[in-house]
C-alpha cells in the first residue's frame, strides 16, 4: 500500500515536470512554471524518504545540506555569461551522482549474492537476485554516467581554458575510441547473460571504459563546439537517468530522463543545423578552435586595407542615423557588455533614434545566449528580433552597429561556395547605409574564416574592447564628450 | 523479456512524445532558462540517490550515495534557483532607461524607409 | 490499491497530455476528419471484443462478443475509410476550374482597397 | 514471453496512432497519418488473435466480415453533408461494443466465481478472482457504454428528425437525470466493495441506468446543440476505453481512450466557446431548436420591410463588383449548394473578379463542416479564410454572398447585450460596398434570433433554396441568361 502511494506522489511530480516545462513556453509564464518543477521535486524527495528501504537519514541529511549550500552559493556566484561553464558542470554533478547511484546499487546487490552462496543470509532475507534487466539498466547507467561525467567536465575545461580549446588529434583517434566502446558493450552483454556469475572486474572495467572515453571522445572537439557537446551530453544524462529507472523499477526516473534527453537532442540539433553542421562533423570534425582568432583565415595573408574609424567617427554617424540595429555576439559575452550597449541604445533613443536588436539562433556560444545577457540588462525582450523577423529591415536601416558579432555577419555565407560556414542563414547587414563594427582586433570569429565585411567600404571598423568602445560611445552620443 | 521492461517501455515512449512536443514549443528568447531548467529537473537522480545513502547496507554503499545526493542536489538546488533568477529578468515592458515611445516603436519592426 | 491502478494512472496521465498536446495542434480546416479519425482509433475496443468473442466461455459470451466486434469493426473499417475520403478531397492547387491568376491572388488576404 | 510480444505489438500500435493524430495537423500529412493509423490498428489486431484466450476463430471471423461489410456500405454511400449523422452513429456503436465487452466479461467472471462457489472447477482453473479494480472499471465501462449507446442513438436521431429537435424538457427533469445517476454510482460502489457477494440484478440495473440517462440527458438539448453533445459522448466514450482498458490490463487501451476523449473535450470546448456558451447552459439549457425557424424572435411580430431583390438585382451587382467575399453557412449544407457555390466563384473569377472564402469556427453544425464541404467541391484551402484573418476585409470588400448563413453574420452579436449570441465572435459582413443573402425565409437560424442585417439597406435579400438560386445566378453572371 505505501509503496503505491509513493509511486502515486511521484505521479504527481512527473506531472508537475512537465508543466514545470509548458510554463518555459512564454516569458510570463516561465517563473510559474518553475514554481511546478519545484513543487514536483519537493513532493518527490518527501515520497522517496517514506520508503521502506530507507532507514539511516543522516548521510542524507548531510548530503541534501552539502549540495543545497554549493547549489545554492553558485547560483548566487555565478555571472550570466559563465552561463555555458555552469551548465556543462551541473552536466559533469549529474553524470557522477547517476553513475554513482548505479555503482552503489551493484555493490549492494553482488554483496547480498555473495552472502547468500555462503549461507550467510537466506534467499527470503536476499530477495530476488538480479535480473537481467536490472543488470543491463545498471550497466548502461553507470557507462553513461560516467561518460557524461567526465565529458562534461572536459567541456567545462575547454570554456575555462584550463584545457587547450583547440581540437586534440592523433591518428586513429576515432577507431580507438569506437574500440573502447565496443569494449564496454561486449563486458556489458557477458554480464547480462551471466549475471552474478560474471567477475566483477568487468563492471568496474566497464564503469572506466566510460570515464576514459568522456575524456577521449571531447578532446577531439574545439571549444567552440562544446555547446552542441554539452547539449549532447544532456541527452546521454537523460539516456541514463532513463537506465536508472529501468533499474530501480522507478517511472519516474523514466518520465524525467526522457523530458531530458529530448531537450538536449533537440537543443544540439537545433544548433548543428543553424550552424549547418552535421553531427558527426561536430563530433568527429576537429572544427573550431574555440578562442577567437587562434586560426588565421587563409585569405589573410598580407594585411588588407580597412576603414578603421575613430569613436568620433562612429558617434558622428549614429547623431545621423534615424534607424539603429544592434547585432550582438559573442565578443558582448566576452567583454560583458550588455550594460554598455542598453546605455547606448537609450542614449539614442533619447535623441529620437528608432533602435531595435537581432538576434542571431547561433550568436554566442550557447541557444539563447544573448537573450539571457540583454534581458539581464534589463533590454525588453519585444525589442529583440530573430533572422526571419529583421533581415529585410537591414535595407532601410542607416546604421548597423555589430557588438563582438562575426560569423552571424558574414556575408560570405551567402556567397562563397568553399566557406566552411557557407548555407548558415546570416544577417544582411552589409545591405545597411553604414556598418559599425565592435570588436578587438581583425581576427576571425569561431568558424575562423576571415569575413569580407569588415573590408567593405560602408563598414566602420572601431577596434577594442567592446565594453570600452561601447562607453566612450555613449559618452560621445550623449555629447559630452567624456 | 520481463513485464517491468515492457511497463517502462511504455511509459519511456509516452514520456519522450511529451518531451518532444513540450521541448519544441519552448522560443529561442528560453533556450538558455530550458537548458539550465531541465538541468534542475535531471536532478532527479536525487530519489535513486536517497534510497543509496539511506539504505545502511554498508559504509561504501551510504559513502557512494552521499555523495551521489550531494551532487544531485546541488544540481536541483542551483538548478531552479538560476533558472528562476534568469527568468526574473526577462520584462516586456521598457526599463524606465527608455522613454516610452521608443518602446511603441520597437513593439514590432516598423517597416520605415 | 493495486500496482495495476497505479500503473495504469501513469500511461493515462502521460497519454492524456500526449492527446492534448497533439489534437490542439490540428487546425479548425481538418477539424471534422479529425472527428471521424479518433472514432476510427476508438474502434481500437475490437481489442477487447475479439477476446470475449473468441472466449468460448459459452454461447451468451461468444454472441455479446460477436456484436461487439462486428460494432467495432464498422467503427474502424468505416472510420478510417472516410477520413481518408475527406482528407483525399483536400488540395491546395487550383481546380482547373479556376484561373491560376485567382490561384495567385487567393494565396493571401489581398489588401486591395 | 507471448504476452510481452502481444504488449510490444500494442505498444507499436499505440505509438502509430499517435502518429496518426499528428498527421492531422497539416493536409498534406494526412492522408499518411491515417495510413499509419490504419497499420496501426492491423499490428493490433493480429497481435490479439495470437492472445492465449482465443480459442475460437469462427465467431471472430464473421464479426470482422459483418462489420467490414457494413462499415464500407456506410462509407461509400453517405454524402458529405450527413458527417454529423455518420459519426453520431458511430459513436452508438463504439458505445455498444465498449458496454458489451464489459458486460460479457462480467458474465465470465461472476460464472466462474459461481462454479468456484458449487466446486465444479478448482481455484487453479479459475484463475484469480475479480479484483477490486476489475469490478470498479467493469462498472464505470458499462455504464459509460451504455449511455454513450443512447444517447449517441439519440443524438443521430435528433440530427436527422426521427426524434423532435425541439429540447423536450418537464419539470424536476435534471433532479431525476442526477437522481438515476447518483443512483447507478451507489450500485457501483456497493459492488466493488462485496464483489461476487453482490446480487447481479445490481450490475444489470446500473447497465440499464446508463441506457435510460443517455436517453433522459439527450431529451432537454435542442437538435441545433447536438454536434456539442456528439463530441462530449465521443468524450465519455474515450473514458469509457480508458476503463476497459483499468479492467482488462490493455495499455492500448487506456492509450487510445486517452487520445479519443481529449479530442472528444478539446472539440466541444471549442464549440461552446465560439458560440459563447457554457457546457451547463448546453447541457441543461434547453436551447436551440434545431429547425432553423422553429422559434419566431421577439422582435418579429409583423413583417418588418426588407430588401427583397431578385436574381439579376444580384447578378448586376456582382458583375459590378472587383472583390467578393463568400459566407457559407449551415444553409449551404441543407441544400447541398457547395458545387454551385464553387462553379459561381469560377465564373466570377474568369470576370477578373478575386473571390474568397470566410469560414466561420461555427459555421454549420459541426467543426470544419464548411470546409469539408467546400473541400469536396474541390474549391483549394488556401483560398478559405478564418475569422480573424479575413475580418478585416469586408470593409474594404464590393460584395458579400452571404450562403445560408446566419447566426455568424448577426450583427447583434457585437451590439445587442441582450441578444443570446452576444459576445460570440462575427463577421463584419455589414460593412461591404453591399450583401447579399441567399435563404429560403426571412426565418431565424440556429439561435433562434432575429438578424438585424437582413434589413439593412446595403443588403438584398434573394429568398429561395440556395442551391436554385446560386444555379440561377451562375446563369446570370455568365451571362447567357437563361
Ligand atoms: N550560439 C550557439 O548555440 C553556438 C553553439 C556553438 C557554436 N556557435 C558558433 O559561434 C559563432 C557565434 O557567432 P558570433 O558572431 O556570435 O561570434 P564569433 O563568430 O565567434 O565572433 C566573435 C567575435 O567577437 C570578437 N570579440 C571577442 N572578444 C571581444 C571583446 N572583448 N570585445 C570585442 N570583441 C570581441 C572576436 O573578434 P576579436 O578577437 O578580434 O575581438 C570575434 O571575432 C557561430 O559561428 C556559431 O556557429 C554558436
Ligand atoms: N459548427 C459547429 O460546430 C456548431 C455546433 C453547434 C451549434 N452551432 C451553431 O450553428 C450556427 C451556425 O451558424 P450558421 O450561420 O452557419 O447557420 P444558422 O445560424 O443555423 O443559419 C442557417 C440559415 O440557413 C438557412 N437555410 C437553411 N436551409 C437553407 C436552404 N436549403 N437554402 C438556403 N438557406 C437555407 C436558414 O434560413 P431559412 O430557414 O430562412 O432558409 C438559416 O437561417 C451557430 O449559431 C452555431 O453556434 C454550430
Amino acid at each position: 500500500m505505501r509503496e503505491q502511494f509513493i509511486s502515486l506522489a511521484y505521479l504527481v511530480a512527473s506531472i508537475l515536470f512537465i508543466m514545470c516545462l509548458r510554463g518555459l513556453s512564454s516569458p510570463e509564464q516561465g517563473r510559474r512554471g518553475i514554481f511546478l518543477g519545484e513543487l514536483g521535486m519537493l513532493i518527490a524527495v518527501v515520497a522517496t524518504l517514506f520508503k521502506a528501504e530507507i532507514i539511516t537519514f543522516e548521510w542524507i541529511i548531510a548530503g541534501l545540506l552539502l549540495g543545497s549550500l554549493i547549489g545554492t552559493a553558485i547560483s548566487l556566484r555565478i555571472p550570466m555569461t559563465q552561463m555555458p561553464e555552469r551548465i556543462a558542470l551541473s552536466h559533469a554533478f549529474g553524470g557522477l551522482a547517476t553513475s554513482l547511484v548505479g555503482v552503489a546499487e551493484y555493490h549492494r546487490v553482488r554483496d547480498i549474492a555473495a552472502q547468500l552462496a555462503t549461507d550467510a543470509i537466506t534467499v527470503a532475507q536476499a530477495g530476488h537476485g538480479m535480473t537481467r534487466l536490472e543488470m543491463g539498466s545498471l550497466g548502461f547507467e553507470v557507462f553513461l554516467g560516467s561518460l557524461t561525467f567526465t565529458g562534461s567536465l572536459m567541456a567545462f575545461g575547454k570554456l575555462q581554458g584550463f584545457i587547450t580549446g583547440a581540437p586534440v588529434t592523433w591518428k586513429g583517434q576515432n577507431l580507438m575510441n569506437f574500440g573502447a566502446f565496443g569494449g564496454a558493450i561486449v563486458l556489458l552483454v557477458y554480464q547480462v547473460i551471466f549475471l552474478a556469475d560474471a567477475p566483477q572486474w568487468m563492471f568496474f572495467t566497464m564503469c572506466g571504459t566510460g570515464f576514459s572515453l568522456g575524456v577521449l571522445a571531447v578532446l577531439p572537439i574545439g571549444g567552440a563546439d562544446m555547446p552542441v557537446v554539452i547539449s549532447l551530453l544532456n541527452s546521454y544524462a537523460g539516456l541514463a537517468a532513463c537506465a536508472t529507472g529501468f533499474a530501480l523499477r522507478s517511472n519516474i526516473l523514466i518520465i524525467s530522463g526522457a523530458l531530458d534527453g529530448s531537450s538536449g537532442l533537440l537543443l544540439s540539433l537545433l544548433m548543428s543545423k543553424a550552424m549547418n553542421r552535421s553531427f558527426a562533423n561536430v563530433l568527429f570534425g576537429a572544427f573550431g578552435t574555440g578562442d577567437s582568432g587562434g586560426v588565421t583565415a587563409p585569405g589573410a595573408g598580407p594585411a588588407r586595407a580597412f576603414n578603421d574609424a575613430t569613436i568620433e567617427d562612429a558617434a558622428a554617424v549614429l547623431a545621423a542615423s534615424q534607424t539603429v540595429i544592434i547585432v550582438p555576439g559573442y565578443g558582448m559575452a566576452v567583454s560583458q557588455a550588455q550594460h554598455a550597449v542598453r546605455d547606448l541604445a537609450a542614449a539614442l533613443e533619447k535623441n529620437g533614434t528608432e533602435v531595435k536588436y537581432a538576434i542571431h539562433p547561433v550568436a554566442g556560444r550557447m541557444p539563447g545566449h544573448m537573450n539571457v545577457l540583454l534581458a539581464e540588462a534589463n533590454v525588453p525582450y519585444d525589442a529583440l528580433f530573430d533572422l526571419d523577423m529583421i533581415n529585410d529591415d537591414f535595407a532601410r536601416t542607416d546604421a548597423v552597429i555589430v557588438v563582438g558579432a562575426n560569423d552571424v555577419v558574414n556575408p560570405g555565407a551567402k556567397t562563397d561556395t568553399k566557406s566552411p560556414i557557407y548555407g548558415m542563414p546570416v544577417f544582411n547587414v552589409e545591405q545597411a547605409r553604414s556598418v559599425i563594427v565592435l570588436k578587438r582586433s581583425m581576427n576571425t570569429g569561431f568558424a575562423g574564416v576571415e569575413n569580407e565585411l569588415f573590408f567593405l567600404p560602408n563598414t566602420m571598423m572601431v577596434l577594442g574592447d567592446a565594453k570600452k568602445t561601447l562607453i566612450s560611445l555613449f559618452g560621445a552620443v550623449k555629447g559630452d564628450g567624456h | 523479456m520481463s513485464d517491468d521492461l515492457v511497463f517502462g517501455l511504455y511509459i519511456f515512449a509516452l514520456a519522450t512524445f511529451v518531451g518532444y512536443q513540450v521541448i519544441s514549443r519552448v522560443p529561442p528568447l528560453l533556450h538558455t532558462p530550458l537548458m539550465s531548467g531541465t538541468n534542475a529537473i535531471s536532478g532527479i537522480s536525487l530519489v535513486g540517490s536517497l534510497v543509496a545513502a539511506g539504505g545502511k547496507h554498508d559504509l561504501t554503499s551510504s559513502i557512494l550515495g552521499f555523495v551521489a545526493v550531494t551532487a544531485a542536489s546541488i544540481n536541483v538546488v542551483g538548478g531552479f534557483m538560476i533558472t528562476d533568477r534568469m527568468l526574473r529578468m526577462f520584462n516586456k515592458k521598457k526599463s524606465p532607461a527608455l522613454p516610452p515611445a521608443a518602446a511603441a516603436g520597437a513593439k514590432r519592426p516598423v517597416k520605415t524607409a
